[in-house]
C-alpha cells in the first residue's frame, strides 16, 4: 500500500507543471552550483539573475515578465542532461546553461530535440560543430580564444616555444588539444606537456617540469582554484618567463586566492568587468553591488545571455522558440538598441559569436587591459 | 589397540617465551569420548587450536585417520571430518535454527555449483529436522538463532557441529555458562549420540562432575604439559591432579 | 640533483600535513577501533570556523584558539559521544559507514550554509624564498614542516614519556588490563578523541593559507591521509608520519618523473601492495588472528 | 520456484509490477528518465545488498564496477556488436573484474578487502580518464545508441524505460531465487561469523569471491544499461564517491533486506526530484538545498539507531503499534 501512495505522488509531482506560468517568459538556469565548476556555473546564474531583475523591471520581454528557475548539475553532465529534460518538460522559452563544456555537449541534444533555444558558457570548440541550430555561445569558443591567444604569443611576445600546464578535465584537455594545434601552425615548439588533477595542491612537480623545458613562455590552463595554487609555486620556484592563459588565470578569484602572486600574468580574455568600456564597467558596479563580490567573465556571459534572449525575441517579435532561434542565426546586434548586450555582438549561423575580446595583464592585484583586440570579421 | 581416530604426538606451542602447550601427546579412539580438564591458562584451548588449524603448532605432529593433519588450514580440517564448537558462543544469529543447522552440513556435499541449484535446504531438511527434535528446539526451530536465550543458542551450537556427522567432535566448554538442569540435559545428550552414532569426541570443560561422568578417559594439564591421563576414577584420585587443580 | 631535493622539500611539507591528518586516524584506531572516514573534513570545519572567528573581526592567532576550543569539543566530545560510543561494539564497519554520512552531511552543510566556492585565507607564514643551493625553498615549506615536526615531536613526547601518555597507550593495547590498573579507559579514549580533533584543528591551520578553504577540501586530505596510514602502519604511530612524508614525495615524484597522469596511480599502488603483502604496515607490527 | 512466497504476496508483487508499469503514462520524458534510471540503479543495488548485505563484504568500489560495464557495453556497441551481446559481455568483463577485486579477500582480513576496493576504485576511475584512446577520456562516450529488441527499437523513452523495468524485475527474481538457494545460507553465515562457518567446511574464501563477482556483475549489467540510457558516459559518475553514495542508499534502504535497494536508491535519486517537484515555499526550498545534509544525517542515525535501514524502522514501528 505504501508503495502505491508513494507512486501516486510521484506520479502527481513529477506531472504538476505550474499551469499559471501562460503570461511569463520561463527561462531554466541549469548551471553548476556545486562539483568542480562551482564559481563558473554561480557567477552565470548570478549573472542571468541580475538581467532578469533589469528585464523585469524594465517591462519584461515583450510585455510578459521573465520566471527563472536554477538547477544544481553538480558539475556532472548526466544530471545536467536530465535537468534539461525537466526544463523541457516544464515548456522553458529557453535554458541557460550548463558553463562546462561536458555538460553541455551532452544536455544540448535535449534541447535541440524540443527546440529551445540553449546559451552555454562553455567553451569547447566541438559545441556548434555538431549542427545545432538551437545552441548559443556567449562567449569565445576555444576554437576562436586559442588562436588569438596563440596570435599573441608568436606576434606579441615572440616566443619560439611553450610549455603547457593543463588541468586533466574535458575543458583543460580541449583547451590543451586546441592550443597544441594552434602552436603547431605557427610553428612554436612545445616543450613540455604537464597534466595536472582536478583539485592538486601541490604543484611542485608541475613547476618544475615547467621550468626544466626551459621554454619562451609557459600556458596555464586550469581552473580557478588550482590556477591560484600554481601562481604561488611559480613564484616561489622563482620562474621568470612570461605566464600566460585565456581568461580563467586572469579572473578575479584567481587573484584572490592567489594574492601577490598573480601580478604579471598575461593573456587573452574574451570578457572582462575590466574592459575600458563604460557598459561593462557599470555592469560590474551592479553586479558587485547585488553580490558583495566581483563578477568574473562568466558572470557577464550569463547576464549577456538574457540580453541576447531578448533583443532576438523582440526582433522575432513574437514568443516563438523557433522564430527566435532563427533571429540569432547570422545577427548583429548593437548595444545602442540594446545597452544590455554590453558590447556589440554577431551570431554566424553555428552560434558562434564575435565581438571584441581583450589582451589583459594583471597589475598590482588587478586586471589591466593592454590592448582591445577587434572582432574576427573586422580584421 | 587399532589405528588411533586422532593422533597427537609431541605438539608444542609458545608464544614467544611463554610455552602455552608443551610436549603434548595423547591418542583418541573411534568411539571414544575424551574429557580434557586443567586449570584456567593450563593450554587447553591453545591444543584445541593447534589441532584445529586456527593456530600453527611450533613443533610436534597432528594426525588424523593415519595421514598428517599438522598446520592444515581450519577449512581443510573441517573438510576431513571434524567438527568443534567454541569457547564463547558462535552461532549464525540472523538465521533460524533450523538454517543454523543446514547451513552446519550443506558445504558437506557435492560442489559449489551444484549448491545453487540445489533445492532450498540442499536435501538437509529432514536431517535438520531430526536434530531439532534430539536437541528439543522444536518450539524455536524457525525463530532467528540471535533470539535465543543463552542456553538455548549454546544447544544449537553443539548441535551444529553433529550435523554434518563428523568423525571427531572437539567440544570447547560446552556446559559453561548454562543452568545445571540443561547441562544435565545435555551430557544425556551427548552419551545418547555417542551410543547411537558412535560419535567420538574431546570435551574441555571446567565443570568436574559434567566432565567425570561424560568422559570414558580423561587427560589433565597444567602449566601446558601432559600431567595425567586415564580413566575418570584413577585421574581423581591422583594425588598431583588435585593438587595441581585444586591448587590452582 | 637541485630539482630532485626541490621535489622532496616540497613533497615532505605536503606529506607532513597528510602525516598530522594520519595521525589522528591511527590514534583512533588505536583506542577505539574507530575508521574516522570523516577525517578529511575534521580539518575543513576547523578552517571555516577560523573563517568565521576573521569575519566577526577576530585576529588569526584568536580565530585559531577559537577553532581549537570548537573543534574539541565538537570533533572531539560530541563526535565520540553521539557518533562511536553506541557503534564501537558493532565492529568497524558500521563506523565506517557512520563516519561517511557525517563526512557528507558536515560537506555539504557548509556548502549551502557557507558557499560553494573557494575562500582565501591569510598566509601565516611570511613570504620569503630563500635560495639554498639552486632549490628554492619557502617559508612556508619550512614553517609547515617546523610545525607539523614539532607537533608530531610534542605527540610522541607526550604518549611515551607522560604517565598521562603511557596510560593511553596502555588502553590502546589492553583495555581490561588498563581497567584492572585504575585507569580510567573511558577518559582515556575521550582524550584520545579530543586529541584528535586538535591535530585536525592544526592541521587546518597550516593546509588552508596554500589549499583555500573549501567545502570539499577535505574529501583529498581525507584519503591522502588514510592512504598513509595504511601505508605506514594503522597501529604505529611512527608509521603514519612515514607513510605521510612518502605520500607527499611519491606524488611529486611519480609526476615528474612518470606520468603525470598517473601521479596519484603510484602511491594508490603502494597502498594496494601494502593491503596484499604487508596489511600491517610498512611499520605496523602484526595483529594476531582472533578467534 | 515459489522463493517462500504466497499466493496473495505473488499478486501483490504482480501488482506492484503492474503499478510500475502504468506509472509513466501520466509522466514526461524527465519522469520517465528518472523512473528508467532508478530501475537501473536498483539492479546494480541489488549487487551491492548480495555483496555487502547479505554477504557481509563491504565494497567501496561497485561504481567502478558499473562504470566497467557501462564503458564496455557502450564500446562495443560502438565496435559494432549487438547490444544483446556487448550486455553479457560486460557482465563477464566485471564477473572477471569482481573475481580480481575479491582476491585480496585470499590473504586479508575484512576490513583491510574494503580497503583494497577503495583503491580499486581510484585506480579504475584514473584509467577510464586517462585512457583516451579506449575510453575517451575525459570526452567520453557520446552518442550511444539504444538497441532494438526483436526488431522494435527501444529508442523512446518509453520503450526503454519498459526495457529497464524488465531488467529490474528479472534482477530481483534472481536474487530472490539465489537467496533462497544454499548459497544464500553461505553468505549469511558468511556474513554472521566467518571463523564458526570455516569450522563446518564452508568455504569462505570462495564465498567471498563468489559475493564479490555476483555484485560486479549486478553491477556491470546495470551500467551497460546505463550507457544507452543516458547516451553518454564519462568518468564523472563511476567516481569513488559514487561507491559511497551508492553504500549509503543501501544501508538507508536496509542493508540485508530485499527490499532494502528500492527504498534505498529511490531516497537517493527520486526522493530529491519529488521534492523539487513540489512547487514551492520556502519550506520545500529549505529542504531542496539541504537534501544532501539530510542524506548525510539520515545515514548516521539509521547505522546508529536503525542498523535494518528504513525497511527495520518501519517493521519497528509496525510490530510496536
Amino acid at each position: 500500500m505504501r508503495t502505491r501512495a508513494y507512486a501516486a505522488s510521484l506520479v502527481l509531482a513529477l506531472a504538476a507543471a505550474p499551469a499559471a506560468a501562460q503570461q511569463t517568459v520561463k527561462l531554466f538556469s541549469i548551471v553548476e552550483l556545486s562539483g568542480p565548476g562551482t564559481t563558473a556555473g554561480t557567477n552565470f546564474k548570478n549573472g542571468v539573475e541580475l538581467a532578469v531583475k533589469e528585464v523585469n523591471a524594465a517591462g519584461g520581454i515583450l510585455g510578459r515578465r521573465i520566471a527563472t528557475e536554477t538547477y544544481d548539475t553538480q558539475t556532472n553532465p548526466q544530471t545536467a542532461k536530465a535537468l534539461a529534460q525537466k526544463a523541457v518538460d516544464s515548456e522553458a522559452f529557453a535554458v541557460m546553461g550548463p558553463v562546462f563544456s561536458g555538460s553541455i555537449m551532452v544536455s544540448m541534444a535535449e534541447t535541440r530535440r524540443a527546440g529551445v533555444p540553449n546559451f552555454t558558457g562553455g567553451e569547447a570548440a566541438g559545441i556548434t560543430l555538431q549542427g545545432n541550430p538551437y545552441v548559443f555561445r556567449t562567449s569565445f569558443s576555444q576554437a576562436t580564444g586559442m588562436p588569438k591567444l596563440a596570435n599573441y604569443l608568436a606576434s606579441g611576445l615572440k616566443v619560439k616555444s611553450v610549455a603547457i600546464v593543463w588541468v586533466n578535465n574535458d575543458f583543460g584537455k580541449g583547451g590543451r588539444d586546441q592550443m597544441t594545434k594552434e602552436l603547431a601552425a605557427r610553428n612554436i615548439k612545445v616543450a613540455a606537456d604537464v597534466s595536472t588533477d582536478q583539485g592538486q595542491v601541490d604543484f611542485a612537480a608541475a613547476v618544475l617540469r615547467a621550468k626544466q623545458a626551459n621554454a619562451d613562455a609557459l600556458f596555464v590552463y586550469l581552473n580557478e582554484d588550482e590556477s591560484a595554487r600554481i601562481l604561488r609555486e611559480l613564484r616561489k620556484q622563482g620562474y621568470d618567463r612570461p605566464i600566460v592563459g585565456e581568461t580563467t588565470i586572469m579572473g578575479q578569484k584567481v587573484i584572490d586566492l592567489a594574492g601577490e602572486a598573480a601580478n604579471g600574468v598575461r593573456g587573452h580574455v574574451g570578457l572582462t568587468i575590466d574592459a575600458p568600456n563604460p557598459a561593462i564597467r557599470a555592469f560590474g558596479a551592479k553586479f558587485e553591488k547585488e553580490y558583495n563580490y566581483k563578477s568574473d567573465h562568466n558572470g557577464i556571459k550569463g547576464y549577456f545571455a538574457v540580453f541576447a534572449l531578448k533583443a532576438a525575441t523582440e526582433k522575432a517579435g513574437k514568443l516563438d522558440r523557433k522564430a527566435v532561434a532563427q533571429a540569432l542565426k547570422n545577427a548583429c546586434y548593437k548595444t545602442a538598441e540594446h545597452p544590455g548586450l554590453l558590447m556589440d555582438v554577431c551570431f554566424d549561423d553555428k552560434g558562434d559569436i564575435d565581438r571584441e575580446s581583450f589582451l589583459v595583464e594583471v597589475k598590482g592585484g588587478k586586471q589591466v587591459v593592454v590592448e582591445t583586440l577587434p572582432p574576427l570579421s573586422k580584421r | 589397540m587399532t589405528q588411533p581416530l586422532l593422533a597427537v604426538d609431541r605438539l608444542s606451542k609458545s608464544y614467544g617465551a611463554i610455552r602455552a602447550v608443551h610436549d603434548v601427546s595423547f591418542a583418541v579412539a573411534p568411539g571414544e569420548i575424551v574429557g580434557v580438564i586443567g586449570p584456567n591458562g593450563s593450554g587447553k584451548t591453545t591444543l584445541f587450536n593447534c589441532i584445529l588449524g586456527q593456530t600453527v603448532p611450533s613443533a610436534g605432529a597432528v594426525r588424523f585417520r593415519g595421514t598428517p593433519l599438522t598446520g592444515a588450514a581450519p577449512l581443510a580440517v573441517s573438510r576431513r571430518g571434524i567438527g568443534r564448537t567454541f569457547q564463547s558462543l558462535q552461532v549464525f544469529g540472523s538465521l533460524t535454527v533450523r538454517d543454523n543447522l543446514i547451513a552446519a552440513a550443506q558445504e558437506f556435499q557435492g560442489s559449489m555449483a551444484a549448491r545453487l541449484l540445489a533445492p532450498s535446504d540442499a536435501g538437509l531438511g529432514a536431517r535438520a529436522d531430526a536434530m531439532i527434535e534430539r536437541f528439543r528446539l522444536g518450539r524455536v526451530a524457525r525463530h532467528p538463532a540471535g533470539s535465543l536465550s543463552y542456553g538455548q543458542q549454546k544447544l544449537v551450537d553443539i548441535a551444529m557441529a553433529f550435523m554434518p556427522d563428523p568423525a571427531l567432535v572437539l567440544l570447547d566448554e560446552p556446559a559453561a555458562g548454562i543452568n545445571p538442569s540443561l547441562v544435565e540435559e545435555l551430557r544425556a545428550l551427548l552419551e545418547g549420540l555417542n551410543r547411537e552414532r558412535g560419535a567420538t569426541f574431546v570435551v574441555i570443560e571446567h565443570n568436574m562432575d559434567f566432565v567425570m561422568r561424560l568422559a570414558q578417559r580423561v587427560l589433565v594439564l597444567a602449566e601446558g604439559r601432559l600431567l595425567a591421563e586415564g580413566a575418570p576414577e584413577t585421574v581423581r584420585a591422583h594425588p598431583e591432579v588435585m593438587e595441581a587443580y585444586l591448587g590452582a | 640533483m637541485a630539482d630532485l631535493v626541490q621535489l622532496l622539500v616540497s613533497g615532505c611539507a605536503t606529506g607532513a600535513v597528510y602525516a598530522l591528518a594520519a595521525m589522528g586516524f591511527v590514534l583512533l584506531w588505536q583506542t577505539s577501533g574507530t575508521i574516522n572516514f570523516a577525517q578529511g573534513e575534521f580539518v575543513m570545519l576547523p578552517a571555516f570556523a577560523m573563517l568565521a572567528g576573521l569575519a566577526l573581526g577576530l585576529p588569526l592567532p584568536l580565530a585559531f584558539l577559537a577553532s581549537l576550543v570548537v573543534a574539541a569539543l565538537v570533533l572531539g566530545a560530541a563526535f565520540k559521544r553521539v557518533v562511536v560510543d553506541p557503534l564501537v561494539r558493532a565492529g568497524v564497519l558500521p563506523l565506517v559507514v557512520a563516519t561517511l554520512g557525517l563526512s557528507l552531511a558536515a560537506k555539504h552543510a557548509v556548502r549551502v550554509g557557507f558557499s560553494a566556492e573557494a575562500q582565501p585565507f591569510p598566509q601565516i607564514f611570511p613570504e620569503g624564498v630563500w635560495n639554498v643551493l639552486g632549490v628554492r625553498v619557502s617559508a612556508a615549506d619550512v614553517g609547515t614542516l617546523l610545525v607539523a615536526g614539532a607537533l608530531l615531536a610534542a605527540l610522541h613526547l607526550f604518549i611515551t614519556r607522560t604517565l598521562f601518555g603511557r596510560s593511553m597507550q596502555a588502553c590502546a593495547q589492553n583495555p581490561d588490563a588498563a581497567r584492572v590498573l585504575g585507569i580510567d579507559v573511558a577518559g582515556m579514549i575521550l582524550a584520545t578523541f579530543v586529541i584528535n580533533a586538535l591535530l585536525a584543528a592544526c592541521a587546518a591551520l597550516l593546509v588552508t593559507p596554500v589549499w583555500f578553504a573549501r567545502f570539499d577540501m577535505g574529501e583529498a586530505i581525507g584519503l591522502k591521509a588514510f592512504f598513509a596510514a595504511i601505508i605506514g602502519g594503522f597501529n604505529q604511530m611512527r608509521g603514519a608520519l612515514l607513510g605521510g612524508i612518502l605520500l607527499g614525495v611519491l606524488e611529486n615524484l611519480a609526476a615528474a618523473y612518470l606520468s603525470a597522469q598517473y601521479k596519484d596511480g603510484v602511491a594508490l599502488a603502494l597502498f594496494v601492495l601494502v593491503i596484499l603483502f604487508r596489511p600491517e604496515g610498512l611499520l605496523g607490527r602484526a595483529e594476531e588472528r582472533k578467534v | 520456484m515459489s522463493l517462500g512466497l504466497t499466493r496473495a504476496q505473488w499478486l501483490a508483487v504482480l501488482a506492484v509490477l503492474v503499478a510500475l508499469a502504468l506509472l509513466p503514462l501520466g509522466l514526461k520524458r524527465f519522469g520517465i528518465y528518472m523512473l528508467s534510471l532508478w530501475c537501473v540503479f536498483v539492479v546494480a543495488g541489488h549487487g551491492l545488498n548480495l555483496t555487502m548485505g547479505y554477504a557481509g563484504q563491504i565494497s567501496l568500489g561497485h561504481a567502478a564496477f558499473f562504470g566497467i560495464g557501462a564503458y564496455a557495453s557502450a564500446l562495443l556497441v560502438q565496435a559494432g556488436w549487438s547490444f544483446w551481446l556487448a550486455l553479457p559481455a560486460a557482465g563477464a568483463i566485471c564477473v572477471a573484474a569482481g573475481l580480481v577485486v575479491g582476491f585480496p579477500a585470499l590473504r586479508v582480513q575484512h576490513h583491510y578487502l574494503a580497503f583494497a576496493t577503495l583503491g580499486f576504485n581510484v585506480l579504475a576511475w584514473l584509467f577510464f580518464r586517462n585512457e583516451e584512446w579506449l575510453t575517451g577520456g575525459n570526452f567520453g562516450v557520446r552518442n550511444i545508441t539504444r538497441p532494438a529488441l526483436f526488431g522494435r527499437s527501444l529508442d523512446g523513452d518509453l520503450a526503454f524505460f519498459y526495457a529497464c523495468l524488465a531488467l529490474m524485475a528479472a534482477a530481483s527474481y534472481a536474487t530472490a531465487w539465489l537467496l533462497a538457494t544454499p548459497w544464500g545460507r553461505a553468505f549469511a553465515a558468511l556474513r554472521d561469523n566467518p571463523i564458526r562457518a570455516e569450522s563446518l567446511g564452508i568455504d569462505i574464501r570462495a564465498y567471498t569471491l563468489a559475493a564479490f563477482a555476483l555484485g560486479a556483475l549486478y553491477a556491470g549489467v546495470a551500467g551497460a544499461f546505463f550507457a544507452p540510457l543516458v547516451g553518454y558516459i564519462d568518468p564523472s559518475p563511476f567516481h569513488l564517491t559514487h561507491s559511497l553514495a551508492f553504500m549509503m542508499a543501501i544501508i538507508v534502504g536496509g542493508a540485508g533486506r530485499f527490499f532494502g535497494p528500492f527504498l534505498g536508491i529511490a531516497v537517493l535519486i527520486l526522493l530529491p526530484e519529488w521534492l523539487r517537484g513540489i512547487s514551492g515555499g520556502a519550506l520545500t526550498r529549505i529542504a531542496q538545498e539541504w537534501y544532501l545534509v539530510g542524506f548525510g544525517v539520515l545515514v548516521m542515525a539509521m547505522v546508529v539507531w536503525c542498523p535494518g535501514g528504513l525497511l527495520g524502522l518501519a517493521g519497528r514501528l509496525r510490530r510496536r503499534a
